[in-house]
């Protein structure tokens, strides 16, 4: 059978849910929610990508391309936040992180 | 035209009061502290001789705005508007004359005088402004404004429960008049102005009139106050400082009575013609409900104020009868009542003074060692009951009269307030100053001295004066008056000949 | 010149009020007794000019007053036959009181404060009877009202005074909610409250109706009624009569003045000067007549049983009052106008005689501590002997003209309470005869019932006190005869003039001259038994009243205690009224506007507060899973029909 | 190759933000000792040099880069606002850094990366630079939340806010792709053009969604709001301070570009959107506040509320509307930074920096001046006239009445009236309560911030008029 328009775009729902999901659902390791956040960037690409040559316009590309560099930018940042945080609490549980609140 | 700026200083005069005191008595010590008092004192004095100046140049005949000054403020449409008429002259010389007063009862007051003082002259700009404003926002902005000043008079200075009834005030306040503030915008968007001479002049359409009247309503009603939404009145009257009292008490509750006549009446008036039934239900509510409620009270504060809540039922009864003796009964009665009913927070405060008690219990036979303040309080006492040769009678009678022209059954129950005050007032007085003066701590209280003669003395004379003779006030606001009704009535004429149309087609 | 005699009086309180001071106590009572003394002099010169001389009536004007619109009161001064009668008659014994006053006040401490009142109380009577509009007749009306709750309390240390004052002020106001409904009925009605235009457009009105409170009823008789209820209120009428008695709690000169001569005959005069729109409502009529005939009864019966000197003189004012309402519900107001004119001489008389008693005891009120003090206070005795005679209607006495005029009114009236007010005032006639003479032989004769020390100290007043007495003593005896013919006898239509009204039809004035012979001996007749009986049980065989009282113990406890209306009023009014204002206040303002307004909605407030801050638990993925909610919501919004 | 000079004229101030952070970065690095003073001092010059060519660099073009960037008059008005304050914020961090230890040469940097990524982002014509500039922003941001490192409750507001924010930034990029998708183009006016019809498909519709749920995230409206408190209380305050002044008036800015400029042809249906989070977020900053005993936490649930004023007035969608929100942001940054000047000051002598409101009592006997700015700045954050705050209130509401949704503002005054309660209270615990301790000197820099604010507020309404008509220009060059 024919791989349409359509089907990228499933695919790339259900790779976004589960990356949404994968930030509320886990209570464990904030790595996940690492994870997570790229799943979601990569499902975006897989959109951009295949509107992109759905549409025969190549910006989807450019734009595909500059979230990846983003993203690669965005985990470095969100690690070194993430070490920051483990050298004072000692555990980067989900859970763990609710000092604050109210 | 000479007078050209004269509204505008008399209204901004205290605030440069303020000012002056805020920048110049920086350090805390008596003579500073003096000093305050006396810079506001003459700055009240001045405001009040300026607001002469105004009562010379207006004049009676011309039912008009007066002494009118426009300046371009935000955009095009909202300018700086200001000038009196009939009705609002009087509520401007009544602010300005009561205020002296207010600084003099507050001599006494010995914790952070300045701020005191300060308050206290920027709320009289405020309340001058709401008076002499020809632009709805500007209005608005001195309406509100005032409640800030207020707040921290009863908070800071008040009594025991002062943070309750200072937010109570506050609050209540504030919610009515957002949803009139609402009701601005919409008549902005109607008309295209907030100028108020061109809205009185302009006709809304007649389903929107009852969203604003009901939206100005909102805000007026709390501010007279009336039933239900009086509640809030008794409690900040109790804990205001005697200043704050009287203000609140003279002038304050006035607004809303202006109010009504300035916007509801005039602007709405097929909706006040709709509601007024609702409005005299309520007053006559609030008269006589509150007047037997008057009777069981042990806080003298407490009394006058819900003998206030009684009278300014009245006012809103006259006002909304739509009838020359009801409209112009009932600014005479805002006028009375502010000399009044300050008055006689004034009395409450000369023992209250000297006691630190408003225990109705805690006082008798006052006269013995009292005869001045006796007398005083008698005079008061008997103009809150509306005796005929007081200026408490002209009002109430006017308004009476009017309301029977309207309606038989609201005057008949009005009319029965008239025996309810007799108790409750009489009931006051007998408790505190007559009697044989037998309760230890009261036998070395002192009569009134002379600073409190001098606040006390000019009301008297006053109150006596246009109980004789009101003729200066009628005149003044009686073209404005007509002018009102004769629109009024116009207007209504108009819908009734246009319903028939209707009718006929 | 009258604005002379108005403003002396006002002038003196002034002075006295605020001098005292400085004047001093007797400069203080000689001056203010010395306008009074000028003004009265000043009205008889007044009388004599326009009741005698026949001048036309007029009017003064002196000041603006209320102008609004349609409603013009101006301060003035009608001046017509009623008018200068009344100034005679309230000048004349108020400045006998002022004199009386000097001694008799001489002992109290606040005797400036006490004249300024008696001459305020003059002023505002004076602006009252002047009046030439409802409003101003209201403002005098409200200032005598004012006086008399301020000489009531005169002696405010007595808990007793102060609440007979309030109680004075507050009844009256019962009654003045009436008037000024009267007034604004009147306003709205006829678009004016001057009397001159008000009584020319009257005819205009008649059988037309007006809508009041959701009614259709007559315009007059309403008018009339409610005006009527002030009256009964002022007048101490049956129902509003609760006040007078307790108002005894002032001093004698006060009561003599006050609650005697002048200011309770308000209300009589209140009619008499609206007797062109009484005139229009027969209804109105009858009922005047119904009330004053029952007071008359009612208050004599009270007076048979009281103790209290003063008292037993009250309630005889009180019935007297009915008398005259009686008179004018019969449309004789000349002769009720001529019972008012006679009544102030010899009821005066009556209460200062009795207050020189009281002075002589050494302020004792009870008659059963008295007994025996002829031989003592001669003079007095044959004032209050002269005062006695000429309430009973003894022949020839002011009285016997004035009263019985009145019964044989009562029996020639047409309307439907004539025949009940005849009996009932024959029967008063006796009752009245009755009880003064038991106030005369329970003082004056007998054994002496008072301590052997109160006796030794019994004495005659001094001169300042005698002399008003004689000059009332000698108006109580001539008054009537001299003035008869003027009043009620022929010249009565020049007379009076323009100032009091009577229908075509309304004959009375003549017919009651030829009423059947034996009508007028019938109140003689009645004073005489009257006067045995009383005879009998006080000096005959004083065990009587006490075997009589036991044997019907209901009647006795029911005249004694006043027909009980005050302890009917204070459980049907005043208790409530307390009872509806705490209610009002506990539950009506504290629970159910508080509670469920400005406290109430904080309170929910802070609920939902708790609740909001509970959301935010710290944790991410809640965050995360709120943001999610949103954003589905509003997918799920736009995909079920949210848009267009 | 075309000639490049003029679209970097209309770059400038953007041009010379970067490169000064660079040059400043490197200073940093290389100078040995303590530079934070000077690098401090010297980025708040390049912040001033770049807010004068905002101002006085005239209409240097209104577009560039093919429309990528606009820098229409409503961009100007709005990056002038964001620069002055980030300045602002700057400024009044230096001595509290100090105080705390933590003064290191990046944070001033970091702040000037951020408002360069807001001045994108203000500029932004087209959904790919929206997206650059915004993360530019915010990746500044997470490090400056988790600025003082050694400190939990920093980090843990750094952890949260990045989390969260990298999940909306996911959402933002999946609904650009789908509006990209849908509509075939990224550019702005573009889109616009192909929605203009006024029927979007519901494919476009969910891009809508999910790239304002994206920028509601920015600006902290309801539901999209909860990190706020927490990293409002987390992050140093000065730090707090600025996430409270400039990125928001930067994401309010873009999230009415986009809307007005991109999807003017639904606007019915995005109204429907504005109306329920900005309802949200009125109602729950007005009832949430009331809870909170710490002031930045109060602060944040207070900028939520404000947030859902501002959407009022863009929930209008007309001219009115932005030029409410316009003066909204405005005056609400100006109030804010002066508010958190005070909170600044808020240093007992005995336990250093405090943050709970109890801390204020009394503060009417020991400090006048800093008592009465804070009243008055709170009287104006609740909406009191005279007082600045009224105004910006009184143009949404006006702009929404216009509109007919009556609904929205009745229930927005109320929302206020709610407000006003907690910053009452506050004003209660300075003037009535008795005072617990003394504040120790406030800097001068600091004093000056309270001193011109409180001047702002209380005079805003004699020299309204510039502002106002600057406002109605900028709001003009949207439509």
């Amino acid at each position: 059978m024919e791989i349409g328009l359509s089907h990228y775009l499933t695919v790339a729902a259900i790779l976004f849910a589960i990356g949404i999901f994968g930030i509320f659902l886990n209570r464990k390791n904030v790595i996940i929610i690492l994870m997570s956040i790229e799943l979601m960037l990569l499902a975006v690409n897989i959109n951009l990508v295949a509107f992109s040559t759905h549409l025969g316009d190549l910006m989807g590309q450019v734009f595909a391309l500059l979230v990846l560099t983003v993203a690669a930018g965005e985990a470095a940042i969100g690690l070194a936040i993430l070490v920051a945080y483990h050298r004072n609490r000692g555990s980067i549980a989900v859970e763990d992180i609710n000092m604050m609140k109210g | 035209m000479p007078t050209n700026s004269l509204l505008t200083l008399v209204t901004f005069l205290p605030l440069a009061g303020a000012v002056l005191i805020l920048f110049l008595l920086r350090d805390d010590n008596q003579t500073s502290i003096r000093n305050v008092r006396y810079v506001s004192l003459w700055a009240t004095i001045f405001t009040f001789l300026l607001s002469l100046l105004v009562w010379s140049n207006f004049d009676p005949s011309n039912p008009g705005f007066q002494m009118v000054e426009k300046h371009s403020w935000l955009g095009n449409q909202i300018n700086y508007h200001v000038g009196v008429d009939g009705i609002s002259v009087l509520f401007v010389l009544l602010t300005t004359f009561l205020m002296p007063g207010c600084i003099l009862a507050s001599w006494a007051v010995k914790t952070r005088v300045k701020e005191y003082m300060i308050a206290f002259l920027v709320l009289e700009t405020l309340m001058i402004g709401v008076f002499v404003s020809l632009d709805l926002l500007l209005f608005y902005l001195f309406f509100e404004g005032g409640l800030i000043p207020m707040f921290l008079i009863i908070g800071i200075w008040g009594g025991a429960r002062r943070v309750y009834a200072s937010f109570k005030f506050f609050l209540y306040t504030l919610l009515g008049s957002v949803l009139m503030l609402l009701a601005m915008m919409a008549m902005y968007w109607s008309a295209g102005t907030t100028d108020i001479p061109t809205l009185l002049a302009h006709k809304f359409p007649v389903e929107l009139q009852t969203w604003l009247w009901l939206a100005f309503f909102a805000s007026f009603a709390v501010k007279m106050p009336m039933w239900p939404v009086h509640t809030w009145l008794p409690d900040a009257h109790v804990e205001a400082p005697t200043a704050g009292s009287v203000v609140l008490a003279a002038i304050l509750l006035k607004m809303g009575g202006y109010g009504f006549l300035r916007f509801s009446l005039p602007m709405f008036p097929v909706a006040s013609d709709y509601f007024a039934p609702l409005v005299f239900g309520m007053s006559v509510i609030a008269i006589v409900y509150t007047s037997l409620v008057a009777l069981m009270q042990e806080d003298m504060k407490k009394l006058i104020a819900y003998s206030s809540v009684a009278h300014m039922g009245f006012v809103t009864m006259g006002i909304f009868t739509g009838t020359v003796q009801g409209i112009e009964g009932g600014i005479f009665q805002m006028i009375s009542h502010g000399f009044i009913s300050g008055a006689l927070f004034l009395c409450v405060g000369v023992v209250y003074d000297r006691m630190h008690t408003r225990e109705i219990a805690a006082y008798g036979g006052l006269v013995n060692r009292m005869p001045i303040y006796a007398f005083t309080f008698m005079v008061f006492t008997l103009a809150n009951v509306g005796l005929p040769g007081t200026s408490g009678f002209v009002g109430e009678f006017l308004t009476l009269a009017g309301a029977f022209k309207a309606n038989t059954w609201v005057a008949a129950f009005a009319t029965t307030g008239v025996i309810l005050s007799a108790g409750y007032a009489l009931w006051l007085y007998r408790k505190v100053v007559f009697g044989v003066l037998e309760k230890e701590n009261l036998k070395t209280i002192a009569d009134m001295n002379k600073r409190e003669m001098a606040i006390l003395a000019p009301l008297i004379v006053l109150t006596v004066f246009f109980g004789f003779y009101p003729a200066p006030i009628i005149d003044a606001m009686d073209a404005s008056v007509t002018q009102l009704i004769d629109q009024y009535q116009a207007s209504l004429a108009a819908l009734e000949s246009a319903s028939q149309l209707a009718q006929a087609q | 010149m009258y604005h002379a005699i108005v403003f002396l009086p006002l002038l003196g309180a002034l002075l006295a009020g605020f001098g005292g001071r400085v004047l001093g106590a007797k400069a203080s009572a000689y001056l203010t007794s010395g306008f009074l003394v000028l003004s009265a002099v000043l009205s008889w010169v007044a009388f004599f000019d326009v009741a005698i001389g026949q001048k036309p009536a007029q009017t003064i004007d002196v000041l603006r007053w209320i102008n609004s619109g349609a409603l013009e009161a101006n301060w003035a001064f009608r001046v017509d036959t009623l008018t200068v009668v009344m100034l005679v008659v309230v000048n004349t014994v108020s400045s006998l009181v002022h004199i009386y006053s000097i001694g008799y006040m001489s002992h109290d401490p606040h005797q400036p404060r006490f004249f300024s009142y008696l001459s305020l109380f003059t002023f505002a009577m004076l602006m009252l009877v002047t009046a030439d509009n409802l409003l101003q007749l209201f403002f005098g009306w409200e200032g005598v009202g004012l006086a008399s709750y301020l000489l009531i309390g005169f002696w405010y240390k007595k808990p007793s005074a102060c609440a007979a004052a309030m109680k004075a002020f507050i009844v009256n106001r019962i009654g003045d909610f009436g008037f000024a409904l009267g007034i604004f009925a009147a306003f709205v009605v006829f678009g004016t409250i001057g009397f001159t235009e008000i009584f020319a457009k009257a005819p205009e009105q008649l059988g037309k109706n007006f809508e009041f409170l959701g009614m259709q009823v007559d315009i007059l008789t309403t008018i009339c009624l409610l005006l009527f209820m002030g009256a009964m209120g002022k007048s101490a009428q049956f129902m509003l009569h609760t006040w007078l008695p307790d108002a005894m709690e002032g001093p004698t000169p006060v009561s003599a003045l006050i609650h005697a001569a002048t200011m309770v005959t308000a209300g009589v005069f209140l009619v008499a000067r609206c007797s062109p729109l009484f005139e229009h409502s027969p209804t109105a009529l009858t009922v005047v007549t119904f009330v004053g005939a029952l007071t008359a009864f009612f208050a004599a019966t009270v007076g048979l049983v009281q103790n209290d000197i003063k008292r037993v003189i009250a309630y005889s004012t009180c019935s007297q009052l009915g008398y005259m309402f009686a008179a004018l519900g019969l449309g004789a107001y000349g002769v009720a106008i001529f019972h008012l004119f006679t009544h102030a001489f010899f009821k005066a008389l009556l209460f200062l005689g009795s207050g020189s008693v009281i002075h002589a005891m050494s302020d004792e009120q009870d008659m059963r501590n008295m007994g025996g003090l002829r031989p003592h206070l001669k003079m007095t005795w044959l004032m209050m002997l002269i005062g006695t005679l000429a309430l009973t209607g003894f022949p020839l006495t002011a009285g016997y003209f004035s009263k019985d005029a009145i019964i044989e009114v009562a029996y020639a009236g047409h309307n439907a309470m004539a025949p009940f007010a005849f009996w009932l005032l024959l029967t008063a006639a006796f009752m009245t005869s009755f009880y003064s003479w038991r106030l005369m032989f329970m003082t004056f004769h007998g054994r002496p019932r008072a301590s052997s020390e109160v006796m030794s100290h019994v004495h005659e007043s001094p001169m300042s006190m005698m002399g008003p007495l004689i000059v009332l003593a000698i108006g109580a005896l001539l008054a009537g005869a001299l003035f008869k013919t003027n009043f009620i006898g022929h010249d009565e239509a020049l007379f009076w003039g323009e100032a009091l009204y009577r229908l075509p039809t309304n004959k009375i004035v003549d017919e009651f001259h030829h009423v059947p012979g034996w009508v007028p001996i019938a109140p003689f007749i009645a004073m005489l038994a009257g006067f045995a009986l009383s005879w009998l049980m006080y000096i005959r065989d004083p065990s009587i009243p006490g075997r009589l009282a036991a044997q019907h113990q209901p009647l006795y406890q029911f005249l004694l205690n006043k027909w009980y209306f005050d302890e009917i009023y204070d459980f049907f009014l005043v208790r409530p009224a307390m009872w509806i204002g705490r209610f009002l206040w506990k539950k009506g303002d504290g629970w159910l506007i508080d509670g469920f307004g400005p406290d109430g909605v904080s309170a929910r407030v802070l609920d939902v507060t708790n609740r909001i801050v509970r959301l935010q638990t710290g944790f991410v993925y809640h965050y995360a899973f709120a943001m999610l909610i949103g954003v589905a919501a509003l997918v799920t919004y736009f995909m079920f029909g949210g848009v267009h | 190759m075309t000639n490049l000079t003029p679209d970097l004229m209309v770059i400038l101030p953007e041009l010379v933000l970067a490169g000064g952070a660079m040059a400043l970065l490197m200073l940093g690095v290389f100078r040995k000792e303590d530079s934070f003073d000077l690098v401090s001092s010297l980025s708040l010059m390049l912040l001033a040099i770049a807010g004068a060519l905002v101002v006085f660099g005239g209409q240097t073009g209104e577009t560039a880069f093919g429309g990528q960037f606009t820098n229409d008059t409503f961009a100007r008005f709005m990056k002038a606002m964001t620069l002055f304050g980030s300045a602002v914020t700057v400024m009044m961090s230096v001595t509290f850094m100090k105080r705390r230890q933590i003064q290191r040469f990046e944070y001033p940097v970091l702040v000037v990366l951020a408002t360069l990524g807001m001045c994108m982002m203000i500029s932004a014509g087209d959904l790919v630079a929206l997206y650059m500039g915004l993360e530019l922003q915010s990746l500044a941001l997470y490090v400056v939340a988790a600025f003082n490192r050694d400190s939990v409750r920093s980090s843990e507001a750094g952890l949260k806010y990045f989390v969260l924010g990298a999940l909306s930034s996911g959402m933002l990029l999946y609904g650009a792709s789908l509006v990209y998708g849908f509509s075939g183009a990224t550019q702005f006016d573009a889109i616009a053009s192909v929605v203009a019809n006024g029927n979007a498909g519901l494919g476009l519709l969910f891009g809508i969604v999910f790239v304002v749920a994206g920028l509601a995230f920015k600006v902290s409206a309801v539901p999209f709001h909860m990190w706020t408190p927490d990293v409002y209380e987390g992050a140093p305050t000065p730090v707090t301070a600025f996430f409270a002044a400039a990125p928001k008036v930067a994401a309010m800015a873009i999230f009415t570009r986009v809307l007005i400029e991109a999807f003017p042809g639904v606007t019915k249906d995005w109204q429907q959107i504005i109306v329920f989070i900005s309802i949200a977020s009125m109602v729950l900053g007005a009832f949430a506040a009331i809870g909170q005993n710490n002031i930045k936490r109060l602060m944040a649930y207070s900028s939520i509320g404000h947030m859902g004023f501002a959407l009022v007035g863009l929930a209008a969608g007309t001219a009115e509307g932005v030029r409410g929100v316009i003066i909204y942001m405005a005056i609400y940054m100006i109030m804010t930074l002066g508010t958190f000047a005070c909170i600044l000051a808020m240093r007992s002598k005995d336990e250093g920096q405090v943050e709970d409101i109890s801390d204020l009592a009394g503060l009417a006997r020991n400090d006048k001046l800093m008592a009465f700015v804070l009243a008055m700045l709170l009287f104006s954050l609740a909406g009191i006239p005279p007082l600045a705050g009224f105004f910006g209130k009184f143009f949404v509401f006006a702009a929404a009445i216009k509109e007919g949704l009556v609904a929205l503002a009745v229930i927005g005054v109320l929302a206020s009236v709610v407000g006003a309660y907690y910053y009452l209270r506050i004003i209660k615990i300075m003037y009535l309560d008795d005072p617990v301790q003394e504040f120790e000197q406030t800097p001068r820099e600091i004093r000056l911030v309270m001193a011109l604010s409180g001047i702002f507020v209380l005079a805003f309404a004699l020299f309204a008029r510039p502002i106002i008509t600057a406002a109605e220009a900028a709001a003009a060059s949207l439509f």
